[in-house]
């Protein structure tokens, strides 16, 4: 236990694993000498070496594509995406051959890898580096998808991620990776795929969030004093719809809160899904709370605008409480968009 | 004992250094893809199917050298491969006629056909999507300092996608042990080579890796067996990847029900004056292996075996629809 | 106006168009001497030469990256895509570059193309060569997605599709290439992106379907005499929500019949959205008819189980019509999956 | 007149022939980087800058040769390139520091750059993706008949991708006009070009796709101008791709804050000693073009003309919010 920045708990995480298992290597730009892009593999070339810690060529088709067939032949690969953009290079590698050869092989080929990739806004690196993209990957049987929310849970759900014998998405939001707290190791500080978590407790409405969305929602929730259960997700493929279900049997209302654009993302799934099943426990219309459908802006305020805001999250979340109606997002203003 | 009764192991370990098994499998090959053949055309295939007729040789000529712990990485155009490697006829039918005795369960199909205890991974319906996978299986045999090497199989359109300069360059900077064949023959589906490449001897595209790049005449197994333990050889040795071109032809059309009419007039009639089949016949004729009588002898028992395995396959049952939900993840998914 | 299959449909709205406008072109594996592997460009290359219509190597990186590059400078390309699948390798030059070319130069370049993909089981082609897909383009802000269900719908979401002034990704699903009907050509044949159509009236459930799932559904509907209105979407990105909530607001019912996996595919963004917006309408949950999520399975049988067939489409619409309860899919049923 | 001062098309025209406007645009390239570096160093600049110190004489040689109808595909590594090729260092640096005076309204930020009116596309941050871009602009101008030639600019690093092959194949296949530059600067991100590639020299890739492939002094503008002179003919007489691989050196670090800690040592020292500025400075004044008091006064007064840029950029407003939803689609989205 032990007070760490998402990016150092990401290191520790592959650190153990890596000392745990001889089969666990890791590769990707820069990864190894550099120790990440992103710091996330720092001192880990030196404590394995070459062999188990590469570099590679600028080639994301290629390396995920050799983690597929490396994964097949007994070694469990973590690749690094440097940015989540990458994987539309590389995606066929993913979807289409590593989720698919259990099935193709009838059980005799696995691919336990990892590929981890960075996601989100906030950094001012423009639309090209700011997205999430889950969509990707997010409806593909045979794949797993998780996204952790802070140093713990990146510790916790790697490790799971690592060790499990099929391949699982990771996506990291990169805004946090400077996020500190406090990181239980070990086995205690294990956690499991497909397990949500509950990270603030209420009765009034049930707030589903993932990644970066967890953090602003709670600290939403405390400025406000808003009386909401938060269930951060940390697995989306698969995701925990017995706890989810369970919180709205409670609550009554459905919320949920995403980085991405409004069409199209993970949270129409959640809404659609829990709708289908309790429906008759919903005393509200469910709704998302997300970025408007555009590209990532890159300029500053444009950017911070762009993100549900903690301010945009209070605000249409004390809206909804009180009056039960689906509010407005801040983009239908008058003078914003036309 | 005939081949077809033999485990996969024992039907790759016979052809090692039998030029008659050799020249047996390949008879094989030929008659297994003529009776798909048939069988497509009287509906009773479903979906596509891709023959390799006319690159017999190819397959047996790699299978023959490589050990049966070397993974091979090949593609959709996969029956002669997988008869090669020393799958059965009997599996890989069954898995083209979507039988449960399939080779994977009657899920996968004519295009996706895999047996780990010869090596041969998933085979791939995407254009290149095996090469960084080769590539990548030579990591672990380097990383885990295993001593076997990696073989990627695929045609000369896949030499244009960008996995294969991708696989090619990673395996070079990293010598890994891994030996990429390109089976050039001369089509990618309906367009001829020179059509999509600046050039047709698409070995000379080692030189952008800095590795060897070598052409075989891929219509004689014995020259793909040669070459392949000299590119083994050097896999073994730490220095790293090899780029085979072999040169074949496709007899057949691309798929199903292609009659190849953009061929140019008479390049079909050339090349099967160079037919695998006859080259090694000739071969084993003039070195005195076999009389004429016996060779046409083999190839009719071939031709009766083919014909028993194919009604074994018949009466053979499809799979439950609960198949269909087996083997996604590791833990049986629960609905 | 004659009766035509949906590739002549394509093969004839691409010739049109071609006609009409110099700068379209079409190019694609095997789409010029051949007439394209599925015989949608037949005729384009004897009518309008080698430098219009275009055999590319195999390469969707690499023609799919110069159309975006093509239609900055004044083309307008028609690419085709064998297999949606072939995007995995490429779906960065789309989603990456072409989405978001106007916006990164402030509308100084626009992106005038067409990327035309097969989608779909039906045929045989294995789980590598049967998806659809959507997933992967649909939540791009800068794409639109469309999606044709017969052969007028092709032919005249085709024509938009090509006159459009920003990047149309257009799914073609392929086992309706064979399907005949009825085309008007010319000005009246045209139809506008973003518009669905009813396909059937009907009072007691909007079901709303897009692609192959429009013929299947209607075909049940009329064997069992189903009281549905039918909303063939044809558009994807954007999808016309007036129409569908206006239904859902007379019939009280929302159902969507999906050809893809049950988890991650569009139709959870149809009913999110409308669960938002017409809450109150709604007097039974809405829900949706997929298939399973499993990887497309090679047997002709289990194939044919996989899509939601006709049979199945009847038996889950009359129990929801009936009781207003979201009925279970086929794979719930003992002895299927564990 | 100061350069600062002109419109885009006139800042490129004045380049053409003219050894002392080349040489002023390398040093305003060299003075708007380190201002840049400070801008960010400060915290005045938001997310990411690539600088090319070190660079400015591939820039500018490409620009002096190259006419504004002529499409440019660039990288995130893109100041250099868009100030050579006439943009301004105001509407460049309003875009850095988000203005909405910026080239693309403060909305794309370093990264993205672009200016049509001098054939600047966008600029990509994905590595690799202006390649095939390129080779369609000169697919627009093949078919259309129009006689410009495109032109795509990278990195070392990118040769390693797949859409190097695709693109250069695809270009070499149609004969497109068009002109591909690596701009090999040894380096990718944190890695040097050994560590991730068979051999330093890039050019010999051309042979892959069957086209000319050269190397140029990338520190020396007149030999770059020479080199593309002769890439552009060609392609203009239906000759089809150069590659053209430009040696030149990363003075700064990757991106940011990167001190570059993994030189091999004395590596920077070498190459600085073939500085582009010096390089042009001396055949300046050796050719007694100038004298090196009136470089220095020139040098001085760029300096101050970016300081006084600087000054009026940091005045400009921010785009408002309702930027961010312009430019989506051609018709304005309404919500
Ligand atoms: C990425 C991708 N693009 C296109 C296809 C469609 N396709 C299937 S086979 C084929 C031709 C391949 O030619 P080649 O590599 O020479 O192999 P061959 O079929 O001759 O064995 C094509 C284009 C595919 N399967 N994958
Ligand atoms: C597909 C892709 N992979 C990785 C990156 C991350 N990345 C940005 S710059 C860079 C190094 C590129 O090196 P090079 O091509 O030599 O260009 P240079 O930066 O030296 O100009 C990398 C790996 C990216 N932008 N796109
Ligand atoms: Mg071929
Ligand atoms: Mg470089």
């Amino acid at each position: 236990m032990g007070s760490m920045r998402m990016n150092q708990a990401i290191a520790t995480a592959l650190a153990e694993e890596m000392r745990e298992n001889s089969s666990v290597i890791v590769m990707g730009e820069d990864v190894a000498d550099a120790g990440g892009p992103f710091k996330t593999s720092e001192g880990l070339l030196k404590e394995f070496g070459p062999k188990r810690v590469r570099d590679t060529p600028i080639s994301e088709m290629g390396f995920t594509g050799a983690a597929v067939g490396a994964a097949a032949l007994g070694l469990r690969p973590v690749v690094e995406i440097m940015f989540v953009e990458f994987l539309g290079v590389a995606l066929d590698a993913v979807v289409t051959e590593a989720a698919k050869f259990r099935y193709l092989s009838q059980g005799q080929v696995s691919c336990p890898m990892v590929v981890r990739a960075s996601i989100g806004s906030g950094l001012g690196f423009g639309c090209q580096h700011s997205q999430t993209l889950e969509n990707w990957v997010a409806a593909t049987p045979g794949l797993k998808v998780a996204c952790p929310s802070d140093p713990q849970s990146a510790y916790g759900l790697l490790k799971a991620a690592i060790r499990d014998p099929d391949p699982v998405i990771f996506l990291e939001p990169r805004a946090l990776y400077a996020s500190r707290g406090e990181v239980v190791t070990g086995p205690d500080g294990l956690l499991e795929l497909g397990r949500a978590r509950i990270a603030r407790e209420g009765t009034k409405a049930t707030v589903v969030t993932l990644g970066r969305t967890t953090s602003l929602t709670r600290a939403a929730a405390q400025q406000a004093n808003l009386d909401i259960e938060i269930i951060d997700l940390l697995s989306l493929v698969p995701w925990d719809v017995k706890t989810v279900c369970a919180s709205v049997k409670r609550t009554g209302r459905l919320v949920v809160i995403e980085e991405a654009p409004h069409s199209g993302g993970w949270g129409s799934e959640i809404i659609s899904t829990i709708t289908a099943q309790a429906f008759a426990s919903l005393d509200a219309a469910p709704f998302r709370i997300t970025a408007p459908d555009v590209p990532v802006p890159y300029q500053r305020d444009l950017e911070a605008l762009y993100l549900p805001s903690e301010s945009e999250i209070v605000r249409q979340l004390e809206s909804y409480l009180v009056t039960g109606v689906v509010p407005q997002p801040w983009w239908t203003q008058e003078g914003i968009a036309r | 004992m005939s081949q077809m009764t033999m485990t996969p192991v024992q039907r790759r370990d016979v052809l090692r250094d039998d030029p008659l098994a050799q020249y047996s499998r390949m008879l094989e090959i030929r008659h297994f893809e003529e009776l798909v053949n048939e069988l497509f055309a009287q509906g009773e295939i479903h979906g596509t199917t891709h023959l390799c007729l006319g690159q017999e040789a190819l397959a047996v000529g790699i299978a023959a050298e490589l050990p049966t712990d070397h993974a091979v990485a090949a593609t959709y155009r996969g029956h002669g491969v997988a008869l090669a490697l020393g799958m059965t006829p009997q599996v890989v039918l069954a898995e083209i006629m979507g039988r449960s005795a399939g080779c994977v369960g009657g899920v996968g199909g004519s295009m996706h056909l895999c047996d780990m205890s010869v090596g041969l991974l998933p085979t791939s319906a995407i254009i290149g999507a095996g090469i960084p996978i080769a590539a990548g299986a030579a990591l672990a045999y380097q990383t885990l300092e295993e001593q076997s090497v990696a073989v990627a199989i695929f045609g000369d359109g896949a030499a244009n996608i960008g996995a294969f300069h991708e696989g090619l360059n990673l395996a070079a900077v990293w010598k890994l042990p891994v030996v990429f064949v390109i089976d050039n023959n001369v089509y990618g589906e309906y367009s001829r080579i020179d059509r999509t490449t600046p050039f047709e001897d698409l070995h000379l595209r080692s030189a952008s890796y800095g590795i060897p790049g070598v052409t075989v005449d891929g219509m004689d197994s014995d020259l793909v067996q040669d070459t392949m333990r000299v590119a083994l050889e050097r896999a073994r040795n730490g220095q790293g990847p090899t780029l085979i071109e072999a040169k074949t032809y496709r007899f057949a059309g691309h798929s199903r029900a292609d009659t190849a009419p953009y061929r140019p007039e008479g390049e079909l009639e050339q090349w099967k004056k160079r037919d695998p089949l006859l080259v090694t016949k000739q071969r084993l004729l003039k070195k005195g292996a076999a009389s004429e009588d016996q060779l046409d002898q083999l190839e009719a028992t071939i031709k009766e075996e083919l014909e028993s395995v194919l009604d074994e396959v018949r009466s053979l049952p499809s799979p439950n629809p609960a198949a269909m939900f087996d083997h996604i993840y590791a833990e049986q998914v629960s609905v």
